[in-house]
């Protein structure tokens, strides 16, 4: 048992460094973000010219061919460089999905776009009513000729309003016996006649979320991935794909970083004490940087088997339920240290400038509310004991 | 011992109740914060109408001698309907201190409020006070007959629409003196202040007001003020606690009913019992802040002391349950809790702000601490 | 809404703490407890001699007339005292049920000795396997002549080895169509033949329960309550009994006042600061003195309900879960309190004499592991949160 | 970074979980701690010939020259047999000391205890030392080439069993002073000791010392015993946590196994959702108390600051986490989850002992925020 990095493991981490340095300069770090499209893009870019855009790919389509550790340390040094998040619905979505259920047609049609940003995916999966029911789903395609014809609505779609494809899950076949039976996995361009989109505004303003209506939406056979009718099984491997990081754990250390920083900044305090002369706040985040240090542990743990080739399996679902509580926790830290500058709302989407109050109290609360999101998608924390009692305890 | 509501107070609740149901659902909540001005003076109107501006003042001063309890089923009700309009900053906080103070003052502005023309707010925080009232950097100086208030006060609620505004200075001690401190009258649109205003996270108008040398009228014994504003922001923290007992009790009204309907996998998602024991915790904790508001609001009129101790321990335990009960909602509503296009979301943002409002869980964990002599030298 | 005790009621309290005063006097209290039987019987007889033994009884059998709140003063005022608690299976128990669906031969037999403890009565509910799931019992009782012959066995029958009698479900009609139904209440004598007792020592070391086995025990048929096949319905009556002050508000109170005391005694620390100077410490009590409080105005809520005609009904679940909750973590801190000399068993059942350490600490582990049970029995919390979601909240 | 043991800690863990399953079963181990001894000297004997006493000490020393890699293998297995045998006072406490020591001293007794001929405890708490280390109010006199102790040590475990104790006392300093600290060896069966025995509330064998110029021999540097005390003591609770991890493991097991057999209202409790959840926590509580084990174990050898941290951190989250498994276990058991004829009950037991052993949650978690610099001032 060792804990430390090889030494091969400390350089990739300064090489790692090297590069944030320059792509991600210091005046881009502090935990400001500008959500719009073209920071997202743009860092993407940046990530796919360095050829480190898809860490878990194969490398023959164009991954890097990192250990799961280098992997970690790649997402910590991003982290710590509040590095911009990469989106995963091409790199840890429908990219493995193309490679592993494709044809060489669609490999070399998609997989580059895909890579590289060209292509801004979305995921149908969801539809409304049906929550974590997944299987339920009842959006149609018909074949006629060489086209599907599709109807019906997704919902919980991210970012749709930004995207150039969406990759849906559509029944084939409404007579199959079981609902998991007859599900197809089709790809649709966001452009094609009969698509709209309808924002979803949550909890805090965000525009994060949107409903995609399809009214007769022509999509060519040759978007369908694999086996017309054997979609689930497509989508499972997705499901289990979607799980990397899912802990955040980097991202959790980070915010506790800045939380302290901000609990201790004189400025906001003047003749009052500090927060962190508050014992109680004080206990508050030693609480949670231990129970953080047991779920980071955990993860190495679980990497280290997916190194040797155990894989990650249901354990995923223990990093999920503690990293989704923690991160939940934290943003609850951020509201409280705001005080009564958690109040107002004086936020325009993907800014946070403050008009009044300290510059970090002015997202406090939309980011409160929209962490709930977290112990609900993905499968609900709810369904992920349960996955635990069934798969893992046998009950 | 008895808990029983008289039959005016059983009055006042079910036409409030009527009212509410009929005239602001979430529907007409929704049209209403959405407005540019962000609530409605129509409703306030017929708020007032209904006898409800005038509950706690004397009747000399065209009030309906009510108390502390009246003001318990009137925020019950309006918690229960995420009422906006700006009952607990005019009524319960402002008016409290006129009715405390007296005098011509009093004369001249209770019956506005009563009437439902005069919107006041009491503007006691500061950019670095966090939750201490007696944290007051704002300086009153005077001027000729009045005084003249120069500083920064943060998060006033109803700050926009008041017609009055009663706010904290300082006229002798330090940053942190407990003395020193004197309230003042000032009207907004007076020279020398300007309203920064916003609308909270949960759709109640505020602002931060600027004062630069704004003109002000000290009301109530100079230097005297903190226990004048201690007294008001118990009271508002008491009737918080009734309004958090209406949105707990709504909460899991509609989670229950939500659940019921919602299939998934083919079942109703109130079979599961994990959601079903989430619901009981909810019930719970909604008869326990009940019986908090209860408790508190018998005490509003006690000597401080006891009062400041009933207060502080509601505020704890409306902050911890208020906040359990509100992510438990949101929680069993799934991605539909998360969505503005749902009440159950409004209500928890507004649980989330009584959270906040007036010290947070923490805060008033350790002013009960305090208080009850359990925290000494405590380290 | 008048939250002050009225004059009379003033009154009432006095007489009550009078009463104390004298009949248990200050070198009785400070929580120290020998639970012997003879102290048992000889708190209950002073309390019989006062005519204060069974308060919600009706006056007629020997009740005090008290309204509820009367009663709630008189339970907080003992506790104040430390007063010997009143044993639940005479007077909560099977006294109610007596006079309520006993004959009059049986009123007159029983519930003389009843009240004056002459009988000291056990409870055969319960059976080995079956739970909380109350009606599947097994233990059977056939006619024969004029008496029943039962076979089978009771468990967690609590002071079995002091009763002289046990007051017992048993089946009589095997064949019924559901389990509630052929289930009969008898009242049997423990001096039987074919009645033997087995201890059962829980966590801590404690004789509190016992297995009471059955083998060919003749019973009287005059022993039986009401009539033959109807005792669940007998049984459901006394189990809404039973949850009177299950809550324990008072008791909970005078241990908090204990530990404080405890927590801020000098001679224990020395040079070393107090648990009271400990700021963590603090905050477990105030936050427990406030759910405390929260609970005891929604148990006072509930005794008006019942004394304006309301009843108790479902509610009870709360007071019981909620009430068992604050035990357990007060039983937590006190083993915190404590420190190393929590670790030490040296401990004869009923005295609480520390040989080593300071005498508070010698039942703290012992304390805080029997105090498990109070989550487990009269149903265990999960089915009282069952209780509240189906009838209350009709899920 | 990688977790794999090595081929020679698997075969550890194989023979001494096989020891254990064949020959250390419940009713074995009821018998044990039920005899009048309290501990099976035979049982210390089998697991010598295992090799288990020589696993961290050096091969010059009859040792195996593990390190704490192997000790957590060793003591995570009997936590999930509950072995009360007092391999952590001898081995990790008192060994740890020894071996840090070295000299004449090591070369007498750490052979002894290789062999398992000699059992030894240490004795480090007074009965106002809560859990302080450095609260130490024994005092050492020189008395011609050794010393002589006088005062009252706490709950020592093994004390009754012990051939040798290691003690802390004062040669210089106030009661709560960190120099002025030393440790000694002292020979419990000498004139001048007097040890109170009994058995911990989880069957230990343990007792008081008192000491009334007991003859004794300092160990290591006078004055400077407190960093060894420390050293130990973090090791202590490093083995404890891999202990616990295999406590926690254990009863999950055995929750599931209950759960699934007991059938109520006609279906294996297992069936019901609310107690599904409960076993997911208490699966994922064990898994993390794993992690938390596996890093501390890592840190045994590093400097004393982050082995300080390594250890206080892992001894709240086992203390935390044990305790939650534990209870849980006991209630998912129901009734006979609290008697003493089940096995389950025992595990909680000594679960809750283990928070309390060298100081609860509440404590290390004070130590944390202190060793990390988070808590300066915090009142």
């Amino acid at each position: 048992m060792d804990l430390k990095f090889s030494d091969r493991e400390e350089a990739f981490r300064q090489e790692v460094k090297a590069f944030l340095d320059e792509a991600w300069p210091a005046e881009k770090r502090g935990g400001k973000t500008d959500f719009t499209r073209e920071n997202y893009l743009g860092w993407h870019r940046k990530l796919h010219a360095r050829g480190w855009i898809a860490p878990a790919w194969p490398e023959e389509y164009g991954g890097t061919g990192w250990t799961p550790t280098q992997r970690y340390i790649f997402d910590k040094e991003c982290a710590a460089a509040d590095a911009f998040p990469i989106l995963p619905f091409n790199i840890s979505m429908v990219g493995p999905v193309i490679y592993t259920f494709g044809s060489d047609e669609q490999k070399e049609r998609f997989l580059p776009p895909t890579l590289s940003g060209d292509i801004w995916w979305c995921q149908g999966y969801s539809e409304p009513g049906a929550g974590s029911d997944l299987a339920s789903l009842r959006t149609k395609a018909v074949r006629d000729g060489d086209d599907y014809i599709v109807n019906g609505s997704k919902t919980w779609t991210t970012l749709a309003q930004h995207a150039d494809w969406i990759f849906c899950l559509v029944r084939t076949d409404p007579n199959a016996e079981k609902k998991q039976q007859g599900i197809s996995f089709l790809l649709v361009d966001m452009k094609s006649p009969g698509i709209t989109v309808r924002p979803i505004i949550t909890l805090g303003g965000d525009h994060e979320v949107n409903e995609v209506f399809f009214e007769n939406v022509r999509v060519p056979a040759e978007n369908l991935i694999g086996q017309e009718n054997q979609g689930w099984t497509y989508a499972k491997f997705l499901l289990t794909h979607e799980r990397s990081n899912i802990a955040g754990v980097h991202q959790s250390w980070r915010a506790l970083d800045r939380l302290k920083k901000i609990a201790a900044d004189k400025d906001l305090y003047g003749d009052a004490p500090s927060l962190m002369e508050d014992g109680d706040f004080v206990r508050r985040i030693a609480e949670t940087e231990i129970d953080l240090t047991a779920l980071e542990f955990t993860e190495l743990r679980a990497l280290a088997r997916e190194e040797s080739g155990g894989g990650m399996g249901p354990e995923s679902s223990l990093l999920k339920i503690r990293g989704t509580e923690i991160q939940q926790r934290i943003s609850h830290m951020f509201l409280d240290a705001a005080g009564n500058y958690g109040l107002p709302f004086q936020r325009e989407l993907g800014h946070n400038e403050a008009t009044e109050g300290p510059d970090f109290a002015v997202e406090t609360a939309a980011r409160y509310f929209n962490m709930r999101k977290t112990t609900i998608y993905g499968g609900t924390n709810e369904i992920q004991r349960n996955i635990i009692a069934k798969m893992i305890l046998g009950l | 011992m008895n808990f029983d509501l008289t039959e005016e107070q059983d009055m006042i609740r079910e036409s409030l109740s009527r009212f509410l149901r009929d005239r602001y659902d979430f529907e007409a909540r929704g049209k209403i914060i959405k407005s540019e001005k962000g609530w409605s003076p129509e409703v306030w109107g017929q708020l007032a109408e209904l006898g409800l501006m005038a509950v706690p003042f004397a009747e000399v001063h065209g009030g309906l001698d009510g108390g502390p309890t009246d003001i318990m089923v009137v925020m019950e009700e309006l918690g229960r309907a995420l009422v906006v309009e700006p009952y607990l900053p005019t009524v319960v906080l402002a008016g409290s201190i006129l009715q405390a103070v007296g005098g011509a003052v009093a004369e001249e502005l209770i019956p506005q409020i009563a009437g439902g023309e005069l919107v006041m707010g009491l503007a006691y925080a500061e950019p670095r006070s966090r939750y201490d009232l007696f944290h007051v950097e704002t300086t009153a100086e005077k001027s000729g007959d009045g005084y003249t208030l120069t500083g920064h006060k943060s998060v006033v609620l109803a700050a926009p629409l008041a017609g009055r505004l009663i706010v904290s200075a300082r006229t002798s001690g330090g940053t942190r003196g407990r003395d020193g401190i004197s309230l003042f009258l000032i009207d907004p649109q007076a020279d020398g202040v300007t309203v920064k205003d916003y609308s909270t996270i949960d759709g109640f108008a505020a602002g931060d007001v600027i004062l630069d040398k704004a003109p002000a009228t000290l009301i109530g014994a100079e230097g005297e003020g903190l226990a004048l504003l201690e007294m008001a922001v118990d009271r508002g923290i008491i009737a918080c606690a009734a309004e958090m007992t209406g949105l707990a009790r709504r909460m899991t009204e509609l989670t229950v009913d939500y659940t019921r309907q919602r299939e998934q996998f083919g079942v109703p998602l109130s079979k599961q019992q994990v959601l079903q024991h989430a619901m009981a915790d909810m019930f719970m904790a909604g008869e326990e802040m009940k019986s908090m508001a209860v408790r508190a609001t018998a005490l509003a009129d006690a000597d401080p002391a006891e009062r400041a101790k009933a207060a502080a321990m509601a505020k704890v335990f409306i902050g911890k349950t208020g906040k359990f009960v509100g992510e438990t909602a949101v929680q069993l509503h799934g991605g539909m809790g998360i969505t503005e296009e749902m009440a159950i979301g409004h209500y928890f943002m507004h649980a989330t702000m009584l959270d906040t409002l007036f010290g947070n869980r923490d805060y008033h964990q350790r002013r009960y601490e305090a208080l009850t002599g359990l925290r000494k030298d405590a380290a």
